[in-house]
Formats: C-alpha cells, structure tokens, sequence
C-alpha cells in the first residue's frame, strides 16, 4: 500500500469524488489558489476562491445542497465556524426537519482544529462537541491518512451535512492508504490495538498518543485497548460499549476542553450503559478549559501526553487495591490538567 | 369576463400577463382573508402581512414556474401568491399533520418544494444566506429559473445581507432580491436603524442594479417585477427591488403595537394596496362591483375551507418527533 | 416575601443594578421599546435598540466592557446567539487570556431558550452546552422568581461574560422573591429538596419537573434528592457530588439534546468522583437530538417530563435485584426519549 | 537638525505636526527593519506589513496619546509606529514571558494597553465588530479620544463590516476607519471578491464620509489622516479612510506568494513608500543623505537590541497555561 501524508490523501478524496460525481463542487477562501489542480482538472466553475465570509459561504453550500449539489467547503481554521454557525446548526441541521422531509442537505465542511502550530487560541480552538450537540449533523474527525481518505469521500457521499475536522499537528503525517476506492463508512470506530486492562477511547492526534502510552504499559504488563472514535456523530456506541465491558476501566483522551465536551458523552455513555462491568472510575484526560497559547512550550502543555495517559491507566489497574474513596482522589488527580 | 374569471383561478406559477388587474386583486384579497382568519380562530403568535400584499402578489403573478423562492418569517403572501393551498398552510400553523411540513415547521418556516417555495427560515437573514446557493445550482446545472428571495429591512442590517449581495454580484448570481421594506423590524423602526431610507441604495454599491416601487400600488410592483426578472433571467445576474410599504398589524398579531405613531399608521392606512386596486378597477371601468363581491364570495369560501379542513386534521404521531431529521 | 414573576425578576434586577451603576447598559433589538420603563429612569443613552445584528451587538458589547462600560445585552432567542458566537466566544471569552489579563469583560448576555411557545426549531434550540465547553465565559440558567433576580445580578457584578439563559416556559411563573437586593452566588446549586434514595439534578424548567417526581416518588416512599444547577459554568461540583454520594443514584434531566450536554458533563464527573458510592448507572433524561418541533403535542413530547423521571429513579431503585445486564438494559430504556 | 533629531525620538503618540517628514520616515524603517528581521530569524508564521509602511506610520502618527486603537493580524507597523517597544513585540512574537501578553498571544494578537492599543483580533471582522463598543465607551463615558480601527480589504467583505459601519454611522460613534487595501484577501485577490475596486465607496452609503488615498505615499496618507482625525474628533460621528497599497511579501512570510501576477508586484515595487519619502525629502533638501545614514544606524541597533532581549528572555512557566482567563 502507497505510504502518503494526510493532506495527499485528503487531495486524492477530493479528486476522486469530483471525477465520480459532476454534482460535487468546492469553494472557500483560497480554495482555487491552494487546489489549483483541481482548478486545471474540473474548472473555474467547480472549484472557487470566495469572498473572505464564511457566513455566506456555508450558507451558499446549505442553498446549493438543498437544490442540486453536493458542495465541500473549505472554512480554514476551526474558530472561524463561529461566522458560520447559523448556516451550519440552523439551516443545514435543522431545515431537513423543518420542512417535513423535502429536503436535504449533502455537504461538507472542512476545517483545519487543534494545537500544533502556536497559532493561538483565536485559529486553536476545538469546537467538535458544538456540532456534536446540535441536530442534524454528523461529525468526523480522523487520526489515519487512510481514515482522512476513506471518511472524506463517505462524508461526500453523504446526504446530510457533515462537519469535517483536520487535526493540525496531523497534517504532514503519513501514512498506507489503500490503493483503490475505498470508502471508510460514517459511524464505526476502530480498534487500534486489542488488549485486555484498560480501554482507551480518543480521537485525532490523541489517538497517536493514546497507542503510545500502550506500548509503554506493555512493558509494564498492562494490555491496554486502544479505541480510535473517528467519527463524533454519530458515535459508535457498540465498539465503545463492548471494550468498555471488556476491560471494566476506561480512560477517554482528547484535546478538546472538558466540560460538555466528547469525552464527556463516551463517559456518560460507559457509565449508564457498561455501568456493571466497571472495575474503577470512568476518567478522562483532556485539554485544559483554557484559550489556546500561542507560545510553544504552553501550548505542547495543552495536549494531552503519553505519560499522563500511562499514569492515570496504572492508577485505574491498581485501582481498589486501598479505600475506595482514597483511590478516587488519585485516580482524578492524573486528569486534572 | 369569462376569460378573466378563468385567469383568477390559475395559480401564481402562471405569468398574470393576459388581465393581471383581476388576478393580482384576488391574489390581495385572498392574501388578506387569510391572515386576517388566523386571529379571529385565536392564532395569535403569527407575523401577517397585512398592508403589504401588493408586494407579495405583485413580484410572484411576475414569476413563472421554473423559478424557486426563499422567503422569511412573513411568508404567507408569497405562499398563496404562488398559489398555495390555504388549507395545508392553516394546517401547517396549527401543527397538524395535513400540513405543508406535517406540522413540524409551524407558522414560522413553510415551505413547499412542489411550488418552488424551497425555503424559508426565521432566521432574519437566514434566506439571505440561502439564496447564493440556490441561485448556483440552477447556475451549475443549468437550469433556465431564476430565484426570488424575500427578505425585510431588517434582514438588511445583518451582516450576511452583505456578504449575500457581494457574492451574488461577483458570481453573477441569478438572484432577484425582494427587499419589503415596511418600516419596521419587530419593535424597532427602521430609521433607528439605518441613516438611509432606501435599501436600494445599499444594493447598488456592490455593482447591482436596483429600484425602489411604491410597494403599496400592485401595479407598479408588478410592472417593475416583471421588468426585473426578465433581466435577472435574460442577463443572469442578480437584480435588487425594493417594496417600500408598511406593516399594518403589529409585529405579531398578539402584538398592540402601542409603539407605533398612530399618523404614520393612519397615513399608510390611506394607501391600502387592495382598497386602492378595487378602487382603480372600478374607476377605469376593467371590473365591476359585481365582479369584486363575486371574488369576495370565492376568497371566503376557499378560507372557510381552509379552517375546516386545518381545524379537522389531525396532529402528528409523536414518532415524528424523531423522524425526518437525517436523509 | 412579595410574589414576582419572572419577567418582573429580570426587570428589578436589571433596574436595581443600572441604579447602582452608572457603567451598566442595556440594549438589543426592541430593548428600548420593550423596556420603555428603563429607558424613562435612565435615558435613551443607556437603554438602546439596535439594528438587527446579533454578531455587532455582542461585539459592541465585548469593546465596550474591555473599555469601562457593563454591557447587558438581550439577543432575545437562543438559536440568534449563532450569529453572535464569533463575537462571544472568540472575542468575549479568550481576548483576556490572549492579552496577558490587560482586560476584562464584564458584559451579559440574555437569550431566551426551549420549548414552551411552539415556535419552532430555528427559535428554540437549547445551546447552553455550547458555552459551556468555551473557555472564559460563564454560563446561568436559572429555575425560580428568586434565582433570576439574584442571579442575573450577581452577572451584572461579574467581571467576566456571563451568558444568562431564561427558559421560556418560565417567564411567566411566579414565585417568592426577598425584597433586598440579595444576590445570588454565580457558582452554587441549590438543594430543592432533600433526599436519600435517589439524586435527580437538573436546571431551568426540569428542575420543575423533577420537584413533581419527587413527589410522586415519595407517595411510592422513594426519597427523592433534587438538585438545581442554576450556574452551568462554573459547575458546582461539590454539591454535585455531595448528593451522588449520599444517594449513590443519580439521574440528571434536561431539555437540552443529550450528547455533549450538561447531563453528560454531570453524569461523567460523578462517574469519575463519585464511582465507589454508585450503586446503580448514572442515566439521564433529556430532549431528543431532534430539531424542536413547532407542533404542540410534538413540542410537548419533547420535553422530559415527571413521569418519565418517576418510572426511571424507580428502576435505579430496583437495580441490582436481577441479573445485571439485564437491568442496565432496562434502566436505559427508560432513558430514550 | 537638532529639533528634528529630537521629533524622531518621540513616539508615535505625539503628533509629527511640527516637522513630520522625518519622523514619519525613521517609523517606517523601523517596521521595515522589525518585520524583515523576523523571517531572518527564522519567524516566518509572522504575516508582514512590507510596502505598507505608509499607511501605518501616516495614520498613527495623527493621532494623540488618548486616542485608541483596534487592528489586526498585520499590526506590526501600527504598533510600532505607537512606540511599542520591538523588544517586546518580539518577545511575545517568540511566545517569551516577556512580550507584551506574555507569550500567551503570539505572532498574532498583541495588545498594549498602556499605548492605547486596546485590542488586536485575528480573527478577521474581529476588530470591526469590538470597535463600536470601544467608541461608545468613549461617548458615554465622556472621554475626549477617537477609536481607531485598522482592517483589510478582505475584512470588509465579512457582514461584520456591515453591521460595523451602520451602526457607528447611526450612532454617531467617534470611529476612524482605515482600511488597509493591500489588493489581497491571504491567497485571494480583492479582484476575486469584489467588483468595485475602492472600499471607500462602500462606507459613503451608510451616511459616513469616506476618502480613498494613495497607501504608499506617507504625506498625503499623514494629511488625509490629520484631517479624518479632526473631523472624528470633533463632529463625534465616524470617519472612513482608504489607504489603496499592496501587500509586497506573501500572506506570512512561508508563503512564496508564487500566485501573485510578477508585474503586478514589479508595479506596486516601484512604489515602494520608503524609498520615495527618502527621494522625496532628499530631492527637497529636507533631510540629507547622512542623517538618513544615522537613522538606518539607530534602526538597526534598535533590531539588534530587540532581537537580543527577545532571544534571552524566557518562556512562560507551564502554569501560565490557566492563568487570567477569568478576571
Ligand atoms: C437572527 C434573528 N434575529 C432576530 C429575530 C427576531 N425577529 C423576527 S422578525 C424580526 C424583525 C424583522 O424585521 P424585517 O426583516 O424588517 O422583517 P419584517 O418583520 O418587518 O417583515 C425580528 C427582530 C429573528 N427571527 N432572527
Ligand atoms: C474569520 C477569519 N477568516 C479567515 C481568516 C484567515 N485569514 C487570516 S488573514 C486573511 C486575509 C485577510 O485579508 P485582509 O483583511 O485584506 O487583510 P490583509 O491580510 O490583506 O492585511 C485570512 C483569510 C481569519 N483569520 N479569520
Ligand atoms: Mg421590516
Ligand atoms: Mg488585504
């Protein structure tokens, strides 16, 4: 299998769907001039710079999908959504509904999210639970270069509104994509690693830490299962369910900031559903609720870290070993961050 | 006369072109019986558009069946106008099941894909953010309709009406931009608002050609709106009209409108678009007061209908509250 | 105590604080017309409409607080803070941290939320969660007369952006308000009633709901504990987990949708904090991920009612009498809505 | 020669009135010689200002100490031409404890609270949308000083830029404008966005005075400025200035801008605003070739110091992470 980074697969994905279907159209800002490939492939008409309002272009890709179009949009940095959540929660989300069925809305919008550049908190901001939380849409967000290529033509292929995140620090990561068309289906988490003690839950570049920190409790006997979500919406609850019953400690792992946030639903998910195959506490290790810094060593402390994760699955193994409420307090202290 | 009653029955897909006077007066007409039955069956929580039905049913007699239309939360001229079923609508608004959305929408967004009403949202300047891309679709695939967007003055202050109007200028956009400006927005006038009068003059800033109609003289709306469409479809880009008229009822109906200054209420009052159609008919000799009671007589009935069958409908099952949320 | 409703809460409160401070204004879309009372005692300067422009009035009113004024304010409907979010969330809750702490941004912002008036779902779409997850702000959402007035003070008072939810079902209930000017701590729950079996936690118009199944739930001798969140962000955790403990069961209801709401971020830090005392799953009630309908019995459905509460802290109670799988499953049931 | 040496030790929160030329000149080869040191320090996610000196050093050296200012991600050249310290503008761009906001804000959001400068956001719209408020706390709180918000072409065709101007139009806020055309929106040229070609004609609709300027010429930039600024400052009511330039190195400086037309850019380079105020004032016998030589001298030493202090200093302690988030 070709090895290729996540922007190449990304690229492949969007070439491939634009030659399969002449209802599928790309437009952003700076769209045309960084894909001009795709300018020299499909046409001025199908691949457009914008106006610099991203109001308007969610809103065009909303009108465009309800009568004819699968549109993809490029909205560059995850906070600049917020110019654009009326487009994207009130009409894309909610008109299928509010019309009776009439209509629908096949789209995609991208953004780039996540620490990894210092760009700071106003380009830094991961908003993924937002969309999570509003109705209508469903929302990917993949750690492989095979996922980045597989979930963006399904996202395409959808026929409803799909918020695309790009984790940042992944971008120039590579990875074996399969050859053919492959098409990696909205909804199914996977297994990164199959293990026995503690499950993992993440997603984006935490996943990549999560499977570091289960290499490292391999060397000290701890078999670790590595869940990677992919898509947010809708959640996989089976996958994450049957490891969570498989192993009776979970720990979720993500970027993201805590309160209301994905990890907060897994838990919740765990802890209502998986609730009598616990052996410790439901933990999650996150982000802080904090802006992004931009300076480099603050915003390498913001991301959740193999040792942080390596710490909290050790306290939760030996978890009941001494008084319950002692061990509560020392299982939380490793997710406070 | 024959002829011309035939021409009042067709709906507003069809061009008024023939005899437009005897149409667009029924258009008002029934417009108006319409909105003015939802109070007195007690729907109260309702945006009427009593005072503007020349804009509604002059710019929609002016379209023809390819073309869509987005509109907002004062929708229910530019529904009936394209020749909506009032029954469906009424049913819609109570949440019935008969209705054009089967009772999800409520009376804030109907829409109605079989008429080319393809949507509205409450959102003030939700349709805005809309049109652009409806208007790319018939631009990408082709196809000969052009779209029609109604939206207040107020919708004209948000942002994304400027976003809007640049995009559909650069793209060349097939976008005729009905802006009724009736003074007010919600429980603001609109000179708190804005230091210009006209939209109009917004509009043509951004390179679009525009014009401002006496929104109260169906005549005048629908001669400019005919003369604007033909250019948006003969030149496919976009063209911006505005309706300049009054809201005569308050934001809602359960709304007193205390606020509002009695004199600039009376004096619209004078210019009641429907009043001064019958008055122009009869006075040039093209109707006869005959005619009219038997218009009147037809509106009633159709209305009449229209609560029987709404009030007769059932709600929905609560399995819908879960249904029709993903395609 | 003289009876108020809570219109008239939020209107002593707003005219008691513009009283007290000559930094504090008001204005929104029909703010003047609407409150003709403020602007007679304070004059047209402080007591404003605006144009209809949600994303300029939240900016104004972030410049504004960074500079020496106390903006409140009135956006009046939820899904209208989409327009505002930009503003709220980029400008309002991270441009502190950003500058090193050169500023502050003592601004409130109002909006009405959920089911109640049938207006359908681009009016009612219960989005408290969204600013939940952001960092920097502060997130009310009151239940009670008292707990408006004392509230929406205590945001005026803050330093920081408080976003001030009025539930729309409840503007028109009464309730005993003191005379004073008490304030009402942004940060504490309330205990509406005290009980052992089971904990239900909830804010805004369940929390109404849930003093019915207490109710209820005593005629059947299960004793019902009821908190009431009021503050969002920041979430009084003690209190929190002081009642999960004493019940060891806990059921957290809301209107809003369930994945990444409050129900989650409740249910996850009792799951981790208060695991060893759990004697049964943490479940919650809520709205369905679903656009609000307009229909009225739609509308109703969508709402958690006592009933639904009654029958699941009933089977909480029950749980662990049979097989365990078999309960969780039963114990779910009750859940979806 | 002495009184001048001494005019261009001020900083730019004095007026340049009494002898700007070279005051305006020194300021713009110190955004030079901060910003093209950047990418030789191997900062080049840092978006610069080259070619645009004119416009920064014209506007703020008209202003007065109790003025304030918003701007954006290309702020470089304002905050200097504000006497902001290099060192410290550096530190923070280096992400050091020293910088302005500690490090917290980075590259692209520094803000001086004690030069006036109240806000900087990046996102871009963001300083449109704070600056009413700045302006009416100016208004209610009776102060005497005028707002002033810096933005791009590409930040006027966000809605934000709507709403912005008609509200500080209708509410008579102490507002200056500047819009910085630089003819690109990031990799986006306006052309793309926009079919006017001047911002400024946009403004004059809302009912605020407006005026296009040449951008690379730092007098008329500098009296253009003088003139907006009095007429801010005391009508009360906004004020919008266009300064038409270009934007000589790409979006940030990783960016080997290989989309931009090389005419174009060979144009715009022969406009370069330094080099012509240094023709202009040697061509008039207004300063001579040496005291230009002792200014690139004292530049230069001003870089060297700050690259020295930014380097040293440290980074933030981890626990700066989730500090001054609340107040
Ligand atoms: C984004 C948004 N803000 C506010 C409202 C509340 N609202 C509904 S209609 C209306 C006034 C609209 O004025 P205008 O656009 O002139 O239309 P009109 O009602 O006058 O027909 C307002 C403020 C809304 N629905 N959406
Ligand atoms: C809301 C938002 N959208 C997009 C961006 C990414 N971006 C940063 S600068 C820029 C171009 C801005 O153009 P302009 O306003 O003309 O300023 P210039 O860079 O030319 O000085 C873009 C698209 C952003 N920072 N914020
Ligand atoms: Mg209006
Ligand atoms: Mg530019």
């Amino acid at each position: 299998m070709p090895n290729v980074t996540v922007q190449e697969a990304i690229s492949q994905a969007l070439t491939e769907e634009m030659r399969r279907d002449p209802r599928v159209l790309m437009f952003g800002e700076g769209v045309a001039t960084k894909r001009y490939d795709l300018v020299k492939e499909f046409g001025a008409q199908r691949v457009r710079n914008t106006p610099l309002a991203e109001g308007i272009i969610a809103g065009t890709a909303a009108g465009a999908a309800a009568t004819g179009l699968r549109p993809v949009v490029d909205l560059l940095f995850s906070p600049f959504l917020c110019f654009a959540m009326e487009e994207i929660v009130n009409s894309a989300g909610k008109l299928r509904y509010i019309s009776g069925g009439q209509f629908s809305f096949p789209m995609v919008v991208m953004a780039l999210t996540g620490a990894g550049w210092g760009v700071g908190a106003q380009h830094n901001q991961n908003n993924e639970a937002w969309f999570v939380h509003s109705p209508g849409l469903k929302v990917v967000m993949p750690s492989t270069a095979a996922d980045f290529r597989g979930l963006l033509k399904a996202a395409i292929r959808d026929d409803n509104p799909v918020v695309f995140f790009s984790d940042i620090a992944l971008a120039f990561e590579s990875g074996e994509v399969p050859a053919g068309g492959e098409i990696v289906p909205i909804g199914k988490a996977a297994v990164r690693r199959d293990g026995t003690d503690v499950t993992l839950i993440s997603y984006a570049k935490t996943v990549h830490a999560c499977i570091k920190a289960a290499d490292r409790l391999a060397e000290q006997n701890i078999s670790a299962h590595v869940i990677d979500l992919r898509t947010l919406k809708p959640l996989d609850e089976e996958t994450i369910l049957n490891a969570a019953r498989k192993t009776g400690r979970v720990i979720v792992v993500h970027e993201a900031s805590r309160m209301c946030g994905v990890g907060a639903e897994v838990a919740s998910i765990v802890a209502e559903k998986a609730f009598s195959a616990l052996k410790a506490p439901v933990i999650r290790l996150t982000g802080p609720d904090a802006p992004a810094p931009a300076s480099f060593p603050l915003e390498q402390a913001f991301v959740p870290q193999p040792d942080a994760i390596v710490e909290a699955a050790v306290r939760l193994v030996n978890y009941g070993e001494t008084s319950a409420g002692d061990q509560e307090q020392r299982v939380s202290l490793a997710t406070s961050l | 006369m024959d002829r011309q009653k035939e021409k009042t029955e067709t709906n507003g897909t069809q061009s008024a072109a023939a005899d437009p006077a005897a149409t667009l007066l029924e258009s008002m007409m029934l417009i108006r019986a319409y909105e003015e039955k939802l109070p007195e069956i007690g729907i109260k929580m309702v945006c009427t558009s009593v005072g503007q039905e020349a804009s509604a049913a002059g710019v929609v007699h002016a379209l023809s069946a390819e073309d869509l239309i987005l509109t907002n939360h004062r929708s229910a001229g530019h529904l009936i106008a394209r020749g909506a079923d009032p029954g469906k609508m009424l049913a819609e608004v109570m949440g019935k099941s008969t209705g054009y959305c089967k009772g999800k929408s409520g009376t804030l967004h109907i829409s109605i894909k079989e008429l080319g009403i393809v949507l509205t949202s409450t959102i003030v300047g939700g349709e805005l953010s809309l049109a652009p891309g409806v208007a790319l679709s018939q631009q990408q695939l082709g196809r000969p309709g052009i779209v029609v967007c109604f939206f207040g003055d107020g919708a004209a202050t948000e942002g994304v009406f400027h976003e809007s109007l640049n995009l559909a200028a650069k793209w060349n956009l097939p976008i005729l931009y009905i802006c009724e400006n009736n003074q007010w927005q919600a429980y603001v006038h609109r000179r708190e608002t804005m230091l210009t009068d006209h939209i109009s003059t917004w509009a043509a800033k951004y390179g679009i050609e525009s014009l401002t109609v006496d929104g109260n003289d169906v005549h005048a709306v629908h001669a400019a709106a005919r003369v604007a469409v033909d250019k948006v479809r003969t030149a496919r880009k976009p063209f911006f009209l505005e309706t300049y008229t009054f809201r005569m009822h308050g934001h809602m109906e359960a709304d007193d409108q205390s606020y509002v200054d009695r004199q600039e209420l009376a004096a619209w009052a004078a210019k009641d678009p429907i009043q001064r159609q019958k008055e122009r008919l009869l006075r040039e000799g093209l109707l006869s007061a005959e005619v009219i009671a038997q218009m009147e007589t037809r509106v009633r009935s159709t209305i009449e209908s229209a609560v029987a069958f709404a009030g007769s409908s059932p709600y929905p099952e609560l399995a819908e509250l879960t249904t029709e949320i993903y395609a």
